[in-house]
């Protein structure tokens, strides 16, 4: 239980970190149609976030609210992966983080709807539909700024030098997540890595971007060690419920 | 011979408005009625576009996750209107990129009220409870303007408008149901906002040329004033049930004319804001003009893959 | 008394302001040299803040620290003029917005020292010495960079353009400033107006920048009507006193 | 005959170095005692620099208008060390610009342990105390290196340094009697920045091939171990009196040594983090390249005004 109760947090923290970027294009996308397609992912991860907040405070039992996980833990309390905290950058920077994810996710949640967790299966299946349309999203506008013009192939290009060492961390196993997975409540993730390079290497072969080398991996992210951005990230997003506490909204 | 076939013409449009026919995309109209609407649609087009960041702002402030996603999706939503209206006024001949650059450039207007800053949550409530209700009192008459496209366009719009001023409104009923410091929030953004709200209606009718000439043509359908009027009738006894002052001390009810009597509007703010001295109007298009410069790559890139896919496309064929 | 307190905690936030768009460079400067300077001016602004808000805390005797009056005020609380929380953008603009803010504070400092306020009049004598060292940076950046390359004499007037608007507020007295005024609390501004000028024109013309013509003036920060920047300020500014209320630092 | 007059030169260096007489700008010196110079001091310098970012990273963020003072100055410390560094750099023929381009481009190092984030405000507290407290173990020695301008720079930054350590010890104090969740927030920070700190001292002795060298020319005064002992041997009660863990369960006071002793270090991380792989190096080189590219203009301009400012003061002259 206590086990379940950490890795729902750490799929919700996950899920919120990741809407809280794309939000922050809301308003600002390079294209009036994207600026809505972002913002529709930032939805549908927020609705995935909410259910798993709700679903960690049952398990915890202390009478918690959504809000209380969400808005009342510190930076390293977080346990989302680095890749979903790292700044949104240009468009093309979003949408590499996003694909990188986005392929994950999708790969993940499939699995996940045949969890022995019936209520962590009952999500997965929920915003599996989502995903299918992130992963359709990011993976075409990965092919489409990789083979459109020379510049936004260098951005590509960059992109992927920049968040590459982030997509590695999403398939190292912690000790609660080695544990989960004994249980069968969570995939075991070699299968979904492999699906993954699999997808990977065809969208990028499609963009004419070429597939990263082998290369180190930064990780610490489920273990709250994060980057310095995180902090800024809390500090707005926790901002009205610390300064005016145990109000309602 | 083309007089008269223009006059045939004019006359058949006049028809149609007379009978409260819709104008549609290929029918005749006269070119001063076609401006009009190209120049109020994509104003109001904008406005939907600009709109979106004072109310952005507080997204990722957004106190509780359900405001938060409440609030992205209503943002959300005023870019889906802007694309609506957009594409009403394409019916009408003017591009999309035409129209942005008038914006960008500042020679096209939008609506002042988004000049002002959102200073606290509170501004969140009191936009979707005060802005959003005079837009709705504007734009209700839209629904059956004269041109069709706008007028449809409008229908949906003013579906989901109405369902953001009850968001508004209930972020403010939560707010003055709230704690004392909950309680101060409120008034104070309903102080901010109140009068830059009434002015939302536009000049007074006497110092509005364009009214008459859009009245007749069934593009209005009610003077600023009489929507005013409408509007104040219609917030003094909700601000009154949320507890909350007017911050206008002439503000009296005139049994006579069954309405409410109300203090000055300051005109001078008003046209100040309009000819772009307001407190946001530099912060907005350097926002709009930041995201259109460094969205140009990616705009370029999608057009060069379409054009590449289309070129592959043919080949295989 | 209530004035004395009011308008002592609007100086105190607007040297806060200040010294913390300033302490935002720290680290990031263009020149080693330059970072420590803005740093250097960061603090003295910073320890003129302090004063203020002790003596205000005084005033008000309610048993409260400079760090309540610092920390525990939303937006709408301060009481800064617009200009000192714009954001730094590039160097010259920084140089451009100290060089508005320092002239006037150089002046109204000197007139301060005449308070029949004691404390104030203390305070201004101590902060004088620092904004003398300030206006002399300010003023010789200034030339420098108008009078610099092409490039740098753009920038300078794009820095013009921008915060000029931002610099008639610093003379406009609030209903507290006016009472003030006439208890010779604190100085007239016309006068100070009048040297602000004098000292800007001469510099302007020494660094070959057009002096702005007579333009709107924006103002409300002094009645807490802010720009939409002063509220991501202060959700950093006070996260950790905010979410861990009450503690000893 | 020129062999013979570098024997003697090198003969005179050796005996200076052997008397403990400083050797001096002007003065003759072997090729490779200059480079390891260079080397080291720019290492130091940049090391200076590049500190400014974590720490700097909670200047915004800092808990009290004192503790914010403090950290400013603090930081803006770092920036005067580093000038000094690099002026005691220069008189060794060496410019700052080319320096600066060697940390740039990432072909000068800069110590590891800036490539460490700073996740708290007891992080604040735990580089003064513990990194701090490293540097001036390391540091307090140099004060009596061979080359006098490098030690004389020594001495200012030591004096400066034991201030630092000492506020970060108040800060971790202030924590470790604070509220419970600042007690975890202290040994949270600790458990961070134990381990890197210890890798601060540099590899073992066995794997330090220029520390003979560099021992024999008195540049350095003691091994990488020997002052990791000692830092270990000072630590361990401050801890204790604050009441915090050391994160190393295998650390016990050895009797025999009159010393402790302590767990294995992961000398894989220390390595990976030198070959650029910590988890901020590629932050920490982005935000300086920042610095140094936005700051291009700046520099341009006050260069050419300097110029014109000499051609009118030779004109007027």
């Amino acid at each position: 239980r206590q086990l379940v109760f950490d890795y729902t947090l750490q799929l919700a923290d996950t899920s919120l970190i990741l809407s809280h970027r794309l939000a922050e294009w809301c308003g600002h996308g390079p294209i009036l149609e994207q600026d809505m397609a972002m913002t529709n992912i930032s939805l549908d991860l927020l609705g995935e976030a909410r259910n798993l907040y709700q679903y960690a405070a049952e398990l915890e039992g202390k009478g918690h609210t959504e809000d209380d996980l969400a808005y009342l833990r510190d930076a390293v309390a977080y346990k989302n992966p680095l890749l979903v905290e790292q700044p949104n950058g240009n468009f093309g920077d979003t949408v590499l983080r996003q694909f990188i994810f986005d392929t994950f996710h999708y790969f993940f949640l499939k699995e996940l709807q045949n969890s022995t967790d019936h209520r962590l299966a009952a999500i997965a299946e929920k915003s599996l539909k989502e995903a299918s349309y992130h992963i359709k999203w990011s993976s075409e506008w990965v092919i489409r700024l990789g083979d459109g013009t020379e510049e936004s192939k260098k951005r590509m290009e960059a992109a992927i030098d920049e968040l590459w060492t982030y997509s590695g961390e999403l398939f190292e196993a912690t000790p609660t997540e080695k544990a989960l997975q004994e249980l069968d409540i969570i995939p075991d993730y070699t299968s979904i890595k492999a699906e993954w390079d699999k997808h990977v290497a065809q969208v990028l072969q499609e963009a004419t971007l070429a597939l990263p080398q082998d290369q180190w991996m930064q990780s610490g992210g489920k273990y709250g060690r994060h980057s310095e951005h995180l902090g800024y990230i809390l500090s707005d997003l926790q901002y009205l419920q610390r300064t005016y506490p145990g109000q309602k909204w | 011979m083309e007089t008269i076939v223009e006059k045939s013409l004019e006359d058949i449009f006049e028809e149609k408005i007379a009978s409260e026919i819709r104008i549609e995309p290929k029918d005749w109209m006269p070119e001063k009625y076609r401006k009009t609407l190209v120049r109020q649609i994509s104003q109001h087009a904008h406005s939907e576009i600009v709109g979106m960041l004072p109310e952005g702002n507080w997204i990722t402030r957004a106190p509780s996750l359900k405001r938060k996603a409440i609030l992205l999706a209503k943002v959300q939503d005023e870019a889906g209107h802007g694309l609506y209206l957009y594409s009403a006024a394409e019916t009408l001949g003017t591009s999309r990129d035409q129209m942005f650059e008038d914006l960008l450039s500042g020679k096209a207007k939008y609506s002042s009220i988004f000049n002002y800053p959102t200073l606290s949550w509170a501004d969140v409530g009191a936009i979707g409870w005060l802005v959003d209700g005079a837009a709705i009192m504007n734009q209700v008459p839209l629904c059956r303007t004269s041109y069709g496209p706008y007028a449809r366009a409008m229908v949906r719009v003013c579906k989901e408008e109405s369902f953001h001023q009850r968001q508004g409104f209930e972020i403010m009923m939560t707010l003055c149901n709230g704690s004392e410091e909950q309680k101060e929030m409120a008034q104070e953004a309903f102080n901010r906002w109140w009068w830059p709200t009434l002015m939302m209606f536009g000049p007074k009718d006497e110092e509005s040329p364009n009214t008459e000439q859009s009245m007749r043509w069934k593009i209005k359908r009610f003077t600023n004033d009489e929507l005013r009027q409408r509007f104040v009738d219609m917030m003094v006894p909700q601000a009154e049930f949320l507890g909350l002052t007017v911050p206008d001390k002439d503000l009296k009810w005139n049994e006579a004319k069954g309405g409410y009597d109300f203090g000055a509007i300051d005109w001078n703010e008003f046209w100040n804001v309009v000819k772009g001295n307001g407190p946001c109007n530099k912060d907005r298009l350097k926002a709009r003009n930041k995201a259109q410069e460094e969205g140009a790559w990616v705009r370029e890139a999608a057009m060069a893959y379409a054009e590449k896919a289309a070129t592959r496309e043919k080949k295989s064929a």
